[in-house]
């Protein structure tokens, strides 16, 4: 169980790895603002990781109940809000893709750059 | 035998019943040969298991604000799964999807 | 035993990031990311986070495939094979995961109560919220009362995207302008009927849900963040049913922009209401009878005004997409 | 009790996915997510009682609610899709690896 306890912090550093592989291998834009919600996703696992007390249950009070241990919300406040922060810079992205392929007629980064060049 | 042991028992066969079921649904949706077949074992199972689970838990809920929650999960789930399974058969049909005609993989090593 | 569910489940997770980046297909990407959503509702939801779950269900079915899936439309969805050599991403990645993961030996253990982090603010707000602020749900108490003032950030953040994003797509596309013709991109999927009948059943549950969302955050998982999400889901439902035009027919984009800007005004104005009646900005405990009286109005407004400029943005830049795919 | 229904949803979750990594058409990737969409929320509702607070069933209901979004905005995209691209092979695009 010991080792247990790392996994999800070891799944965080893969996840985190693999996203920011995309990001640095693939020329292509979808797939890097993809890598991008990957990575963020493994940010996001490594706060809600943090939050979990052992033997705990989720921060809502409940009355007539003693003594019972909570998890530790603020790093559920800080996620909450930060997934629909995510959700909306990553339609932004989107859109700034959509337009460069209405410009270059390609999402290929290398291929934008190639065109750049001429 | 009091009436929670009993209550109890029903849970269990329900659980495990339903649990059986959404296992045949899933190992159906990965070796059926085609895709209207495979959507068979999933559309069937689906419904059934989600009903013999839901059922499972409402017997364990008592008589509460989460039976009616249970009960409005479970009207939704049975609207909605068969209208998504429906909906996909039609889409694939239309778009001149066969049945037989994915019956292969792609070649493993066409695949990147 | 749960800890094994976890185990399982981010296993799960890294199988499907592997995919998401080894599919050479983006539509398949896209469905890849739609179960990466649903694998972590179901982590957070193990770990405790009941609200943040609620939060990636509500934007992760609802919102996130429908736009990933309307900017798709609008580019080509296969991706060009590239000869580029990808030694160098492969080892720095490599390295960095391994340092990463020995640096985790330092960390404290899994589910610590004694962690740094579980000692420092956590126990004052879990202490003090019952007596503070009376709401069982201490999220929304953060959220809304103790890190007001953070939450307002978050919220011109999201302002600012979608004005962005309507930066970017509003304006008409040059050679498009005399070849666009009623088209039957506009009309949504009407001549399903099946789909149709049960999809217009759903919409009033969603935002009746959603609106349940709403104004049980005080008891409850949700918010402002959720129920915006949830009904920006239902009108997204509407929209791809009956056709865009129908749905802005019922919600005008003037509406939509009057919203973005009317939930900001609610939370700032909140705010300015505090300091007129002789407290801090963003401090509740002036608005009402007794300071917890005053923190539960002022905990009402604010999280209202998050709901009506979430539902504002995501369906404004739902239709910017959507927009541009009809133009076509 | 509850372990046996956990147990059986987690393993049919990770069937679907095996299903929609391996294609090979686009229904069959929609027909899992949709498959893994009502396991989840199966799964939330078991976990809830599991974890004794019931209260926190309306999770499940919102998937129950717009797990089915997806699958119709898929099913618009297809169909647009064709509308757009009448010459090609509809059954084998979009969402073929080839």
């Amino acid at each position: 169980m010991q080792i247990l306890g790392y996994y999800n912090y070891w799944v965080f550093a893969v996840l985190l790895m693999i996203g920011l592989y995309a990001v640095m291998s693939r020329p292509n834009l979808i797939k890097k603002l993809l890598g991008m919600a990957i990575f963020q996703a493994a940010v996001f696992l490594l706060y809600i990781t943090m939050d979990k007390v052992e033997g705990g249950t989720a921060p809502i009070l409940r009355a007539g109940v003693a003594d019972e241990i909570y998890s530790n919300p603020v790093p559920q406040v800080l996620i909450l809000t930060a997934i629909v922060v995510g959700i909306a810079t990553l339609a932004l992205g989107l859109a700034i893709v959509v337009r460069i392929h209405e410009e270059y007629g390609t999402i290929e980064e290398d291929e934008i750059r190639r065109q750049d060049r001429e | 035998m009091t009436a929670a042991a009993v209550l109890d028992a029903a849970s269990w066969a329900l659980l495990v019943g339903g649990g059986f079921f959404v296992f045949v649904g899933g190992v159906g949706a990965l070796r059926m040969p085609d895709f209207y077949t495979r959507m068979h074992a999933a559309g069937i199972t689906d419904t059934l298991g989600t009903l013999l689970v839901l059922t499972g838990v409402i017997l364990q809920s008592g008589l509460s604000l989460a039976t009616v929650k249970l009960l409005a999960i479970a009207i939704f789930l049975l609207l909605t799964s068969p209208t998504a399974a429906y909906a996909l058969a039609n889409a694939a049909r239309l778009s001149g999807l066969k049945p037989g005609d994915a019956a292969a993989d792609p070649d493993p090593e066409q695949r990147e | 035993m749960i800890t094994l569910f976890g185990v399982f489940i981010l296993s799960l997770l890294v199988i499907t990031a592997i995919g998401i980046v080894r599919s050479t297909n983006l539509f398949a990407a896209v469905m890849l990311a739609g179960l990466f959503s649903l694998q972590m509702a179901a982590m957070f939801f193990i770990l405790d986070a009941a609200d943040v779950a609620l939060t990636e269900a509500a934007v992760g079915a609802g919102v996130a495939t429908v736009l990933l899936l309307s900017a798709l439309a609008l580019l080509d969805d296969e991706e060009r094979r590239t000869r580029r050599s990808r030694w160098a991403a492969i080892a720095v990645s490599l390295a960095t995961t391994l340092l990463m993961i020995y640096a985790t030996f330092e960390k404290p253990r899994f589910g610590d109560p004694l962690a740094p982090a579980n000692q420092h603010v956590a126990p004052w707000y879990l202490e003090n919220t019952p007596e503070l602020i009376d709401v069982p749900n201490v999220v929304t108490a953060i959220l809304a009362s103790f890190r007001g003032y953070d939450t307002l950030g978050e919220l011109f953040v999201i302002f600012t995207a979608g004005t962005g994003v309507l930066f970017v797509l509003a304006q008409r596309r040059r050679d498009t302008r005399f070849a666009r013709l009623p088209n039957a991109d506009a009309q949504g999927l009407r001549h399903h009927l099946v789909p149709r009948v049960v999809g217009r059943l759903l919409v009033p549950f969603i935002v009746l849900f959603g609106l349940y969302v709403q104004f049980h955050a005080d008891f409850g998982p949700g918010g402002g963040f959720q129920a915006g999400a949830l009904v920006s889901a239902g009108f997204v439902l509407f929209a791809l049913l009956e056709g865009e035009r129908a749905a802005l027919r019922v919600l005008p984009r003037r509406v939509l922009a009057g919203m973005i800007v009317l939930g900001a005004l609610l939370f700032v104005g909140v705010g300015v209401a505090g300091m007129l009646l002789g407290g801090n900005f963003l401090d509740y405990s002036v608005l009402g009878a007794t300071p917890v009286a005053g923190q539960h109005v002022g905990i009402l407004l604010v999280e209202l005004g998050v709901g009506i400029t979430v539902t504002g943005v995501l369906l404004t830049i739902f239709h910017a997409f959507a927009a541009r795919v009809s133009e076509r | 009790m509850y372990y046996a229904a956990v147990i059986a949803l987690l393993v049919t979750m990770a069937l679907a996915l095996a299903r929609a990594l391996l294609g090979p058409t686009v229904y069959d990737r929609v027909l899992a997510v949709n498959m893994f969409g009502t396991k989840t929320a199966l799964l939330l509702s078991v976990i809830a009682f599991l974890y004794g607070r019931p209260d926190f069933l309306d999770l499940a209901l919102a998937y129950a609610l717009i797990n089915f979004i997806g699958v119709l905005a898929v099913l618009k995209f297809v169909q647009d899709y064709t509308l757009r691209h009448p010459e090609t092979d509809a059954g084998a695009r979009p969402g073929a690896e080839r």
